[in-house]
């Protein structure tokens, strides 16, 4: 018993398979926001309101010829597409959808999914490298370059979260927060604002969709991938979307945990955890909507001067706000 | 800021899209004086054959049906551009507002 | 497979080739992403890398100069790929068919003699809606054929 | 930066493309992220049609000549229509002088919405793209009605003008005009305020006025460094010296001012049109003139979207022309294209900046390509 519902817990809700429907579904909305915003319609007839787009364009490239550049290191290129969706899929294991708890949990999670994120950012690093042709080389580098401009705000907002609930563990962040009030509301606020401004950036959008500018380096580090190869990566970037958006409302927004009844709790929790999520998201994509590209120099500039010492001096709020 | 708020009004502004072609052509205005396909009125005609040596791409042939020379149209080279029609001393050639074309086969794409 | 078709006919991503066109078609071309006509209703995106594009747009007379260029993108695209011939430029040669006898010496007088067309819109420019006409019959195609 | 030499590697950029919707190569010497040199290859685009003018009759070579550009190809046909008839000696009917003047301004406002939404697209800024060409379809819609086409209209005619303007268009044309300035008005205030944009935009692609002048760039990059110069004001052509207007100039040097130099001439148009369609004078469209055209030569100068366009016809008698001649507004633009993209001293070029600083002279090289690379096998 005990063995099929972990089974059922990981593989099917809220395992892989949720997440990568909803992977699909936030694709979706992610498209048709931005398209709304632009007075466009976006994806219509790929299912009702062009619901299945998403998962049209992965069988497209899935059934696709899979190329391998000729002067790519092949080991590498090839393995990195797998590497992001089982990173992803992992690390989302961590996520609270039904509960305070995710399908794993233990002392240190944060930790780990601070610590996915950078390792996403260095897959990527490596599948533009591995490429070696000159446009994901350069996007490549870009990756770096931005993972130094918004890494150390992002984990000091994250900090600020640990630090107002005492724990580094996901469920006790959750739960503080359903004692406390939602972290948004407190001196997080600001670090919310930051945390927001650095998951567009890990995210790779506008503003910030610097290495994989279209009009400067075409798709930049996924120029070379095709096929197979293309629609992993697009589901792992997919899934990174939905980890991200999904992170921000467990640790800003509750999580899960919400009013409803005691009996109801099993289906208002992911209900509410979806509504976040999606809310998120939708801020998200306004984001996107709303800019202009910045330029690498800028972006990384523009992280030290401003977005590193309010992170900075967001933790110290915090630190203040607990000792009172 | 001010595309900020020109992005909310437009999510509640209709959408711009026509829904072109599941909608329909009647959705689409298209003027009178527009050029889509050409049409020959067959009696008009008197196979004078000026519009083919007008024809700046060599869009037109001339071809002897039972009623004498007549010119045929390549719409595959033609580019719509009317100096047939302005050519034709009888006004015989005229321009029709259909502009869907596009075929799998350059062989079909005449205008008899 | 039908699922393979019907996946390939829901997203055809578009990849725009411009082989000496004269602008008219390009900017048609563009103009089929933007609100009017938005052709991300079809599910299709113009894409930048040959290698992220299953149908090859061609705009204008194909030059000299740029035939191996259009031949090395095409060799690029992963198979199935498709073909469209934009503008009776590129179909025959258009204008430029018609120097003296036959087409100019630097054009080539047809996409079809260099590669494999799936479809052609003739037009000069064709309208957006002409393109969207031609994308539709494009993807009848996929989804009966192949 | 230091000059290590190992570090500077060519990142070819086209000839196919995103950013550049036409096939050019821009070969970067790239250094990190910056760029030291550029090298260009337009040949491209080559078709031969000086050649091919050569072959075609007056009449044919009229659709010719528009075919050398989309964009502008109302510019291009009134340059051939004045070689044509200025080799005639002859006058056209004044209606047909004021209805010309109408449709160079209404490509004029296409093509610099049709920019400014590249511009746009070239920051990465989609959404604004998207806006800038829905507000320009209702500049295509005025065209296609006036014309009979979107892009390429076939309007111009060897003599005169091939279609009247009804009173029915006009009133739409009046009514699309204040719609246009209005939407323009929001543009230019956006441009204003939006900080990405200036970020992107202020600063980059420097042309001094010097420069400028001794690299002979022409048209909105030009005006752009502050010189005072329009083949309209300077050299009347057609009704242009009936119509006043303002030749816009801006002190910035750079992309930004190149943006706001177009959005002004943009408001320019729009009143230019106004004000011949109330002063549109009665009369014919068309002066019939022979097919033979004189021997002899004949140069006009015309401002098309992108600054001054130059056609050269030398007539033989006969009813095809002898030599054709055409130098566009982009082909001058490339030697101060070339300056802008070379980092010097202070100031520096990023790889991001290329396709602003390229979109910023609005380039198009299909008017452009003037040589071709032959392979001795
Ligand atoms: S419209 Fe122009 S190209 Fe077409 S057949 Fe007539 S003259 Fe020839
Ligand atoms: S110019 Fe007119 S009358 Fe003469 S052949 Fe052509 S269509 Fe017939
Ligand atoms: S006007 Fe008469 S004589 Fe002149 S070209 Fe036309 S048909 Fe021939
Ligand atoms: S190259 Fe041949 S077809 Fe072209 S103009 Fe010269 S002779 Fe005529
Ligand atoms: S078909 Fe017409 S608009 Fe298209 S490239 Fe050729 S000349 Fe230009
Ligand atoms: S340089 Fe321009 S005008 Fe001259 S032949 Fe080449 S494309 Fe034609
Ligand atoms: S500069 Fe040349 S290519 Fe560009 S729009 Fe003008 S004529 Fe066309
Ligand atoms: S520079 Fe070369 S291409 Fe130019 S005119 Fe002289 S010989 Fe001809």
């Amino acid at each position: 018993m005990d063995v099929i519902s972990s089974t059922f817990q990981l593989f099917i809700f809220p395992g892989f398979l949720f997440f990568i429907l909803l992977s699909f579904l936030f694709e979706w909305v992610d498209r048709k926001l931005y398209a709304a915003m632009q007075r466009r319609i976006g994806p219509l007839y790929t299912g009702p309101l062009g619901l299945l787009q998403p998962i049209a364009d992965f069988i497209k490239l899935i059934k696709k010829e899979d190329l391998t550049p000729k002067y790519s290191d092949k080991k590498i290129f090839n393995s990195v597409p797998l590497l992001m969706c089982a990173l992803m899929l992992t690390v989302m294991l961590i996520l609270p959808v039904a509960g305070e708890s995710g399908v794993i949990s233990f002392t240190g999670d944060v930790i780990f999914a601070i610590a996915a994120m950078t390792l996403f950012c260095i897959l990527i690093f490596l599948a533009g490298f591995s490429s070696m042709s000159p446009y994901p080389l350069l996007g490549a580098e870009r990756a770096v370059l931005l993972l130094l401009g918004f890494e150390i705000p992002l984990m000091l907002s994250i900090a600020g979260c640990c630090i107002a609930s005492g724990s580094i563990e996901v469920s006790a962040i959750v739960s503080w927060q359903a004692s406390h009030g939602w972290n948004i509301f407190g001196p997080q606020l600001l670090g919310f604002a930051i945390f927001l401004v650095a998951i567009q950036a890990e995210l790779e959008r506008i503003p910030f969709d610097i290495p994989d500018a279209e009009q400067e380096i075409v798709a930049g580090w996924m120029t070379e991938y095709s096929g197979r190869k293309l629609a992993l990566i697009r589901m792992a970037r997919n899934l990174e979307l939905v980890f991200m958006s999904a992170l921000a409302a467990t640790l800003y927004l509750g999580g899960p945990m919400g009013l409803a009844p005691h009996w109801a709790e099993g289906i208002a929790f992911p209900v509410y955890f979806l509504l976040k999520t999606v809310a998120i998201l939708l801020i998200l994509t306004i984001i996107r909507g709303i800019f202009a590209r910045v330029r690498i120099d800028q972006m990384v500039a523009f992280a030290w001067r401003y977005l590193i010492p309010l992170s900075f001096l967001q933790v110290a709020l915090t630190l203040i706000w607990r000792l009172i | 800021m001010s595309i900020f708020l020109e992005a909310c009004r437009s999510l509640l502004k209709p959408k711009a899209t026509l829904r072109y072609p599941l909608g329909g052509k009647d959705l689409l205005q298209i003027p009178d004086g527009y050029r889509g396909k050409m049409a020959l009125k067959r009696e008009a005609c008197i196979g004078c054959t000026i519009c083919e040596k007008d024809c700046p791409s060599s869009a037109i042939t001339i071809i002897t049906d039972q009623k004498g020379k007549r010119p045929v149209f390549y719409l595959d080279r033609c580019m719509f551009c009317g100096q047939c029609k302005e050519s034709c001393p009888t006004k015989a050639i005229s321009f029709t507002k259909d502009f869907e074309n596009a075929s799998y086969d350059r062989k079909t794409m005449e205008v008899r | 497979m039908g699922v393979q078709r019907w996946a390939m006919g829901r997203s055809p991503w578009v990849l725009h080739f411009n082989t000496g066109s004269c602008n008219g078609c390009d900017i048609e071309v563009v103009a089929t992403l933007t609100p009017r006509y938005d052709i991300e209703r079809f599910g299709i995106f113009l894409k930048g890398s040959p290698r992220h594009a299953d149908v090859l747009m061609v705009t204008g007379p194909i030059t000299r100069q740029v035939k191996d260029r259009l031949i090395r993108v095409y060799e690029q695209m992963a198979e199935p790929k498709f073909v469209v011939a934009v503008g009776s430029c590129c179909i025959s040669g258009g204008v430029f068919s018609n120097c003296g006898k036959g087409a100019c010496y630097n054009v080539y007088a047809g996409l079809d003699s260099l590669l494999p067309v799936d479809a052609y819109v003739p037009g000069c420019p064709p309208k957006p809606e002409a393109i969207i006409d031609g994308i539709t019959k494009l993807v009848k195609k996929i989804k009966e054929e192949k | 930066m230091s000059s290590s030499y190992e570090r500077i590697f060519n990142l070819p950029l086209g000839p196919q493309h995103p950013a550049l919707k036409e096939p050019v190569l821009l070969d970067l010497k790239v250094e990190g992220e910056h760029v030291v040199d550029v090298a260009l290859d337009v040949s491209y685009n080559h078709r031969g049609m000086e050649k091919a003018a050569e072959y075609r009759t007056y009449v044919q070579d009229l659709y010719l000549i528009e075919r050398i550009c989309g964009i502008c190809n109302i510019a291009h046909t009134l340059s051939f229509c004045q070689c044509v008839e200025g080799l005639h000696g002859k006058e056209i009917p004044e209606r047909a002088k004021y209805l010309r003047v109408i449709a160079e301004e209404l490509e004029r406002i296409q093509s610099h919405l049709l920019w400014l939404g590249v511009a746009a697209h070239e920051i990465g800024f989609d959404t604004f793209f998207m806006y800038i060409w829905l507000d320009r379809e209702i500049s295509l819609d005025l065209m296609e009605e006036f014309a009979g086409n979107r892009i390429t209209t076939s309007y111009n005619a060897i003599g005169g003008v091939k279609r009247d303007m009804t009173p029915e268009v006009a009133n739409k044309m009046k009514k699309g005009m204040d719609k246009l300035e209005e939407r323009v008005k929001f543009y230019k205030k956006v441009v204003l305020s939006e900080r990405t944009v200036m970020k992107r935009t202020m600063g980059i692609g420097i042309l001094r006025r010097d420069a400028a002048i001794q690299l002979n760039a022409v048209g909105p990059t030009l005006r752009a460094s502050g010189v005072d110069m329009d083949a309209r004001a300077d050299d009347p052509y057609a009704a242009h010296s009936l119509v006043p207007f303002k030749v816009v100039t801006d002190d910035g040097c750079d992309a930004f001012s190149r943006i706001i130099v177009r959005l002004d001439e943009t408001l320019e148009s729009i009143n230019m049109i106004r004000y011949c369609i109330e002063k549109l004078p009665p009369g014919p469209l068309l002066q019939r003139l022979p097919r033979r055209v004189p021997a002899g030569d004949f140069l006009t100068r015309v401002e098309a979207p992108r600054g001054e366009l130059v056609h050269f016809l030398r007539a033989d008698g006969s009813d095809k022309p002898y030599r054709y001649k055409v130098k566009t507004p982009t082909f001058s633009n490339l030697a101060p294209l070339r300056e802008m993209l070379r980092s010097k001293g202070k100031y520096v070029v990023n790889v991001a900046d290329v396709p602003v600083i390229l979109a910023s002279i609005d380039p198009c090289f299909s008017c452009t390509s003037r040589n071709e690379v032959v392979k001795s096998s």
